[in-house]
């Protein structure tokens, strides 16, 4: 694998660990219109699944209507996805899919505070998310993308601790979502990309 | 090597670098650890515990070895501290966000909230604050409601709360509570205390003297599972002394319940059914068949009571009313054969009786009078003050029961302003409003502002109130009437809710900041609410998760918006104000109860006392009277009250009576058209409303997701509906599905919703079908009576009906959606 | 010369020395202590009775 | 040779001129014996100003010198330290003195054996104790303010609690006594008392003149007789008296009240209808109408009860009492306000009547560390200050 296409496959999970860990922004949104996420996409590979989240992901942008409370109504679908929990949203935590009580920082956070640990990482902000969070875990996957010499360390990585459950992380997202959503997209394209890194 | 700098390198010509964002993962120099665990001692409303701490979690938790009978709400605490419930950031209600006090009110509840920063979120408390201060003045303010925070004394978070709010301006206050509205209201005119918050005759005393027990609406092997401060529950193996005793025959114990309780089945003991809501006509008939039959105590009476003739030509048939009460009379209200009452008549008169009142009888229409014409009772049988016999309003609570060891205990956080500060507004001017109102009438209030209601012998004036604060307080589990609720919270501007679920009541909020729960801060509390047997070290288990904060930390920021974040904290941290708290407890009690210093304590977790004396309630005023005088306005007990009597009020007047209500089954008003009476009582399997969010062990009891609702055979039978079964309770007032638990121990006529279940509407319409089970959509929101003012939940009547097709989804909790 | 009192001789010296070193060494340092100690119990009466001395910071 | 001619060879020997001693002799001898007078004077004080000489007897040596020894102000990291008459000896000449005088009694006390024994000790230190706390409540702590000073302390160097308590006591110029007591001696055992009675006793009125009203601040002893042998009953926290006449330590007391006309009326409340109570008496003492003097029963419309005004006239020891009301009330506002604030906000005294608050209070104070005094004062504090309360007091 080329280096630039292994830079971009780990700003690919960087971008979709931002996308999954905070509102987007007026900037963010100016961005995506410009196609700015072009470029990383181009890593995100060539398999139908992903073809398709792409242009999902195009759709979701091209349909984001030019109003300047844009911003306000992504960030109240984020917060409804993400951050509220009840019947309409998507936890974004392994523990929440794998744990059979349904209870968050389960047996995946643990896992993942040892695979930090290891790596002498940690949360860079003062803030308590279990370490299951698919940003954080999709974080870490860039770093090892990052690392020629962790490329096996990576597939093992996503073969047992995301692929398990990002399948219906996405579903729940699609289901919770609104029409043409960037974040069913999102959700879509992570799941997608993973199966196609195996 | 390649580092993440250079991915960021290789696409800084591309404009896709401004998408990246900081990333949230750093270097840390902190090591890899391979801890076997450590196990913590903490402390609950459900016993203290044990928890293993393995790789940053709680892992475990178990009750501490030395609790005598755990409660398996034990098992629902991790689920309470890793819910996905958990409110995680400072939220705001979008539309309130950028509309402030013109907001669309209507669209509350329907979920439009978006994340701003900690900062943002206590700047936004403090503007609208100081708006309300400054635009209305203190009665623009409610942030009186109270209720079960969690436990410790130092974080109690209704402390916290007053205090900060206090130290920027007055508001309006509450005057009572949910749970004794009632009661805490009529007994101090009959019996010269509040008595549902007083320690009762010791067990062993009861157990050892009485020949008959009588509970009166009461489950206290239900009920003791919880305490307001760290349960010890000391008292339940009591209940198998009991159990044992029954079995050996000393000792005769009734159950005057309509339902087959907890207790009953526990210990044993006899059920005599009684219709509900009509404990008066019972009571009422028994006073006459002791009177008719000379077997009342009248020296007693002459020494102890005053105002019986009064009391006696009302149920001889002399009074307005010109109805004599006998047994025949009470016989078809209250379902019980006229010569059975008779009996037990002379059963409780003919050894020594100890009557156990429960509190759910006075969440009633006329709540007052049950409880009043059981003192009454108690004083014709003259055995008020002796072991073994009287009357006890308390003894289902928080281990009453269990003597006290009379060790001091530790304070708690002060709720005050210290002595000599005034608020940031010292504004006394309410607009002519009252300053407290009592607590079940603040929808009311929202309501009806600047109306008048009657209460106590006082005049209320509701205060137009524009914004209110809630703090570990569920008010949109505990008030009656959801619907006329939903209506009222649309006349609020602001509210703000602090609480580490997303409870009903947050869901219909403007400003949501997240606490972290007790497992998550370090606190200390006392062991055992009335017997003081220790106090119980609360280690902190695991940090606070996502954003939350301590309520110490979130109120010390709201402080610090107007300069006073130093006089609120006193400049003391955590650990030095639990130290402090510690130390003060420990120099009170001094040689007499020794403690050992306070790192000593906190490395073992926990200290205890020696075993109190035993104790008979009222005994003192029993042996003297005089000097022992009771508080109430004559210091005697008063069978009839003349200072009631001059409120003139027409639901509560100068002795107890009967009434009906405006809602009653088995044949009383309504029960034509909603046939079911609908009990709301205190719940099994969690506090009030904590833990019912708590997935996995609220499975061990739901029926498909859904509150159970308890049902007679009969009465599912006569509906088509089959145990486990979805169905729809409802009334004029409101709607909910529930799964149908059809149970030998419910009578027809009467089912059962537990209350604390979370209220989860399908949609953010009034009326709209609540999806979880909240038995208050249904309950009606009237005052008890002009005297107390408090809830009527149980005056309730509902009618029940399968469910056909397709069930919304439960909006009550969060939790994960499989696709 | 004045005559003494009961006109009797004047004193010898040696009675002189007795007398002038007894009210020196006993006479009068026992006053000086009587009238130092009778003031200082002037102090602690008027103290009883008007309470004991108030000192303004 | 009779006692009068002794003193007239006195003064005539004072009067006479020498005639065979030298004026310089005179005047040298003099000037010596000054001297050494003076020398040996100043001595004898300073070694009874010691604290060898203090802990000479075993009263001393075995309690109060054994106990100092556990304090900062015997070891401390600086080495500085104090001794007994650094803080139990006034420094001033005057006050020095008196209290040399005053030691007569200690005299006295050590000859007959007053607290030879740990027993009586005990027995006796909390009165020892009080006359310490009022000398230096009264002098504002003036021994040790000659080493502690609030200008001279570095409220940088405190701990944050420190100061919080320190600094408002600095703006008040607040006595050290005030707080500090028991710092270097182990307290009195509570004899029953209270903290907060403790801290009322400090504030006593020193002296009680007849025609003026008292307060009580703790259950006072009442007697039929001046000779205080048949006990009459106690008076009330906060009840109101009216000293008669003052007979040495004692005083004879007026007390104008309410009784309840059921039962024996040994309960007096401070007005008709209110149950405040003021005094409970003996069973005869309630019966003696030479003690109690009743008028006519008036009918309480909000019970039925018959209530009698009486006036009561007993005698008692002149302490537990306090001339100015305030002093209680203060005290006890404080009390309430802590003691109660732990589960819920307490309510305003005004939000309730004076007889709704027995009941209200007896139902919660059990929440409380309060002991039975500060409850009973408390409970006073709130009638007193009720919605339906007179504004008499």
């Amino acid at each position: 694998m080329l280096d630039r296409e292994l830079n971009s496959q780990a700003a690919l999970f960087r971008l979709l660990s931002g996308l999954f860990f905070r509102e987007l922004t007026a900037q963010d949104i100016a961005l995506y219109r410009e196609g700015a996420a072009e470029d990383i996409f181009l890593a995100a590979g060539r398999g139908t699944r992903v073809r398709q989240a792409v242009a999902d992901f195009r759709t979701a942008i091209d349909a984001w209507p030019d109003q300047p409370d844009l911003t306000r109504d992504l960030s109240v679908e984020y917060a409804r996805l993400f951050l509220l929990f009840s019947h309409d949203s998507a936890a974004p935590y392994a523990s929440a899919y794998l744990e059979a009580d349904g209870h968050l920082a389960g047996a995946p956070h643990a896992r993942m505070q040892a695979r930090l640990a290891a790596a002498g990482m940690a949360l860079a902000t003062e803030n308590g998310e279990p370490l299951d969070h698919l940003s954080i875990m999709l974080e870490h996957l860039a770093d090892l993308c990052a690392q020629p010499s962790a490329h096996a360390e990576a597939g093992a990585f996503v073969a047992d601790e995301l692929l398990p459950w990002t399948g219906r992380f996405s579903s729940a997202v699609a289901k919770a979502a609104s029409p043409n959503s960037i974040y069913a997209a999102a959700a879509r394209l992570c799941d997608a990309v993973l199966r196609e890194y195996l | 090597m390649t580092t993440r700098r250079t991915v960021l390198k290789g696409l800084a010509s591309s404009a896709a670098a401004g998408l990246l964002g900081p990333s949230i993962l750093a270097k840390s120099a902190s090591a890899a650890t391979t801890s076997q665990g450590t196990w913590q001692i903490s402390g609950s409303h459900w016993g203290a515990i044990k928890a293993l701490i393995k790789g940053g979690r709680v892992a475990e938790v178990k009750p501490l070895e030395s609790d005598p009978r755990p409660t398996d709400m034990i098992k629902g605490i991790k689920g309470l501290i890793y819910n996905p419930s958990r409110i995680k950031y400072p939220m705001a209600r979008a539309d309130w966000l950028d509309n402030r006090d013109k907001a669309d009110r209507t669209t509350r509840g329907d979920n439009r909230f978006v994340r701003i920063t900690w900062d943002e979120a206590l700047d936004l408390f403090y503007e609208e604050l100081e708006r309300v201060q400054t635009t209305h003045g203190p009665s623009g303010l409610y942030a009186g409601a109270t209720g079960w925070r969690q436990t410790g004394q130092f974080h109690s978070c209704t402390n916290h709360m007053n205090r900060a709010v206090g130290m920027h301006g007055n508001y309006v206050k509450k005057a009572g509570d949910y749970s004794t509205g009632a009661g805490q209201t009529i007994l101090p005119y009959v019996l010269g205390s509040t008595e549902v918050y007083s320690q009762g005759t010791s067990w062993p005393v009861i157990l050892d003297n009485s020949k008959t027990v009588v509970f009166w609406a009461n489950d206290p092997v239900k009920n003791l599972q919880v305490g307001w401060n760290c349960e010890t529950h000391e008292s339940l193996p009591y209940f198998d002394d009991l159990r044992d005793k029954i079995t050996a025959g000393e000792i005769r114990a009734i159950s005057v319940d309509p339902v087959r309780t907890k207790t009953q089945n526990h210990t044993g003991c006899e059920q005599m059914y009684i219709n509900p809501q009509t404990d008066v006509a019972l009571m009422l008939a028994l006073t006459h068949t002791l009177y008719a039959e000379g077997l009342h105590d009248q020296e007693f009476l002459d020494i102890y009571s005053l105002g019986f003739e009064p009391f006696m030509d009302y149920v001889t048939g002399k009074g307005d009313d010109g109805i004599e009460k006998t047994p025949e009379w009470a016989a078809p209200i209250c379902g019980i054969d006229a010569d059975r009452i008779r009996e037990f008549a002379r059963l409780l008169a003919s050894d020594r009786t100890q009557l156990i009142f429960g509190w759910s009888v006075q969440r009633q229409q006329h709540g007052e009078q049950p409880y009043w014409m059981g003192a009454v009772l108690a004083a014709m049988l003259g055995q008020i003050g002796l072991p073994g016999g009287g009357i006890s309003y308390s003894h289902h609570y928080s281990g009453v029961g269990v003597p006290q060891s009379g060790a001091s205990m530790p304070g708690a956080f002060p709720l005050n302003l210290d002595l000599g500060k005034v608020p940031q507004h010292d504004n006394s001017d309410f607009n002519g409003a009252s300053t407290v109102i009592p607590v079940a009438r603040w929808v009311d209030m929202l309501l009806n502002p600047g109306g008048k209601i009657q209460h106590n012998g006082h005049d209320i004036t509701f205060p137009d109130v524009k914004m209110a604060v809630f703090c570990g307080c569920n008010p949109w589990h505990h008030h009656q009437d959801r619907n006329k609720m939903r209506e009222a919270f649309q006349a609020l501007e602001t509210v703000v809710t602090v609480d580490y679920s997303w409870n009903a009541t947050c869901r219909h909020s403007d400003l949501v900041l997240p606490a972290c729960t007790q497992f998550e801060r370090n606190d200390i509390d006392m062991y055992g609410a009335y017997s003081n047997t220790g106090i119980v070290a609360m280690r902190k288990l695991v940090d606070p998760l996502f954003a939350s904060k301590t309520d110490f930390d979130i109120f010390t920021g709201l402080c610090a918006r107007f300069g006073r974040d130093k006089e609120y904290s006193r400049e003391m941290n955590e650990m030095e104000w639990i130290e402090a708290l510690y130390e003060e407890a420990r120099s009170a009690n001094g040689e007499a109860h020794p403690m050992p210093p306070f790192a000593e304590f906190w490395e073992l977790g926990e200290v205890r006392f020696d075993r109190g004396e035993d104790w008979v309630r009222h005994a003192a005023f029993r042996e003297d009277p005089e000097i022992n005088a009771l508080g109430t306005p004559s210091g005697f007990i008063e069978i009839s009250s003349r200072t009631i009597g001059k409120f003139g009020y027409d639901d509560c007047g100068a002795h107890p009576k009967w009434m009906e209500k405006l809602e009653r089954s088995h044949g009383g008003p309504g029960s034509d058209e909603y046939p079911l009476w609908l009990q709301s009582c205190h719940p099994d399997q969690r506090l009030h409303s904590q833990m019912c969010e708590s997935d996995a062990y609220r499975e061990t009891y739901a029926v498909q997701g859904r509150e159970p609702v308890y049902i007679s055979p009969q009465d599912a039978a006569a509906r088509g509906i089959s145990d486990g079964d979805l169905v729809r309770v409802f009334n004029a007032r409101g709607q909910l599905l529930a799964g149908a638990r059809v149970s030998e121990d419910y009578p027809p006529g009467v089912i059962r919703i537990h209350e604390g279940a979370w209220y989860g509407p399908e949609d953010a319409s009034i009326g709209a079908l609540d999806t979880y089970g909240d038995p208050n959509t249904l309950t009606m929101d009237v005052g008890s009576s002009k005297l107390a003012q408090a809830t009527s939940a149980n005056t309730c009547l509902a009618q029940i009906e399968k469910f056909e097709g397709t069930a919304p989804a439960v909006t009550a909790f969060g939790g994960p959606v499989e696709g | 010369m004045r005559m003494r009192s009961d006109g009797s001789a004047p004193p010898t010296g040696k009675a002189e020395w007795l007398s002038f070193l007894v009210l020196t060494l006993i006479v009068l340092p026992a006053l000086a202590v009587i009238f130092v100690g009778g003031y200082g119990f002037v102090i602690w009466m008027s103290q009883i009775i008007n309470g004991p001395p108030v000192v303004k910071f | 040779m009779s006692a009068k001619q002794t003193l007239v060879l006195f003064w005539d020997t004072l009067r006479s001129p020498p005639t065979t001693i030298s004026l310089g002799v005179l005047a040298f001898g003099g000037f010596v014996t000054g001297i050494i007078f003076w020398g040996g004077f100043n001595t004898a004080l300073e070694v009874t100003n010691t604290e060898k000489f203090c802990i000479s007897c075993h009263e001393m040596s075995d309690n109060v010198y054994q106990e100092l020894q556990e304090t900062v102000h015997w070891e401390n990291r600086t080495g500085v330290r104090a001794t007994c008459p650094d803080c139990h000896v006034p420094h001033e000449w005057t006050n020095k003195i008196a209290r040399k005088m005053q030691a007569s009694k200690e005299v006295w006390g050590k000859i007959f054996g007053t607290i030879d024994t740990r027993e009586k000790f005990l027995a006796k230190r909390e009165e020892l104790a009080r006359h310490e706390w009022a000398r230096l409540e009264a002098n504002n702590s003036l021994e040790c303010r000659n080493c502690h000073d609030y200008d001279s302390m570095d409220w940088d160097a405190m701990s944050d609690e420190a100061v919080f308590y320190m600094q408002p006591a600095a703006e008040l110029n607040t006595g050290c006594i005030d707080c500090h007591k028991g710092i270097a001696h182990h307290l009195p055992e509570p004899s029953g008392d209270s903290p907060v009675i403790a801290e009322l006793s400090g504030k006593a009125a020193r002296s009680l003149s007849a025609g003026e009203d008292y307060y009580a601040y703790q259950p006072v002893a009442l007697f039929s007789g001046e000779d205080m042998t048949t006990a009459a009953g106690n008076l009330s926290l906060g009840a109101r008296v009216q000293v008669l006449e003052t007979s040495g330590d004692t005083v004879k007391l007026s007390l104008e009240a309410w009784r309840k006309n059921k039962g024996y009326g040994r309960v007096l409340y401070d007005q008709f209808g209110m149950n405040t109570r003021v005094a409970v008496l003996e069973k005869d003492a309630a019966g003696d109408d030479t003690l109690v003097n009743a008028g006519a029963a008036q009918t309480d419309d909000n019970t039925g009860l018959d209530w009698s005004p009486v006036n009561v006239t007993l005698w008692a020891n002149a302490e537990g009492f306090v001339a100015d009301a305030g002093v209680l009330w203060d005290t006890a506002a404080e009390s309430y306000a802590s003691g109660c604030s732990g589960c819920h906000a307490q309510p305003d005294p005004d939000h309730f009547t004076t007889n709704a608050w027995p009941a209200l209070f007896s139902g919660m104070v059990g929440f409380t560390n309060m002991d039975p005094s500060e409850q009973e004062l408390v409970l006073a504090y709130l009638q007193n200050h009720s919605s339906d309360h007179s504004a008499s007091h």
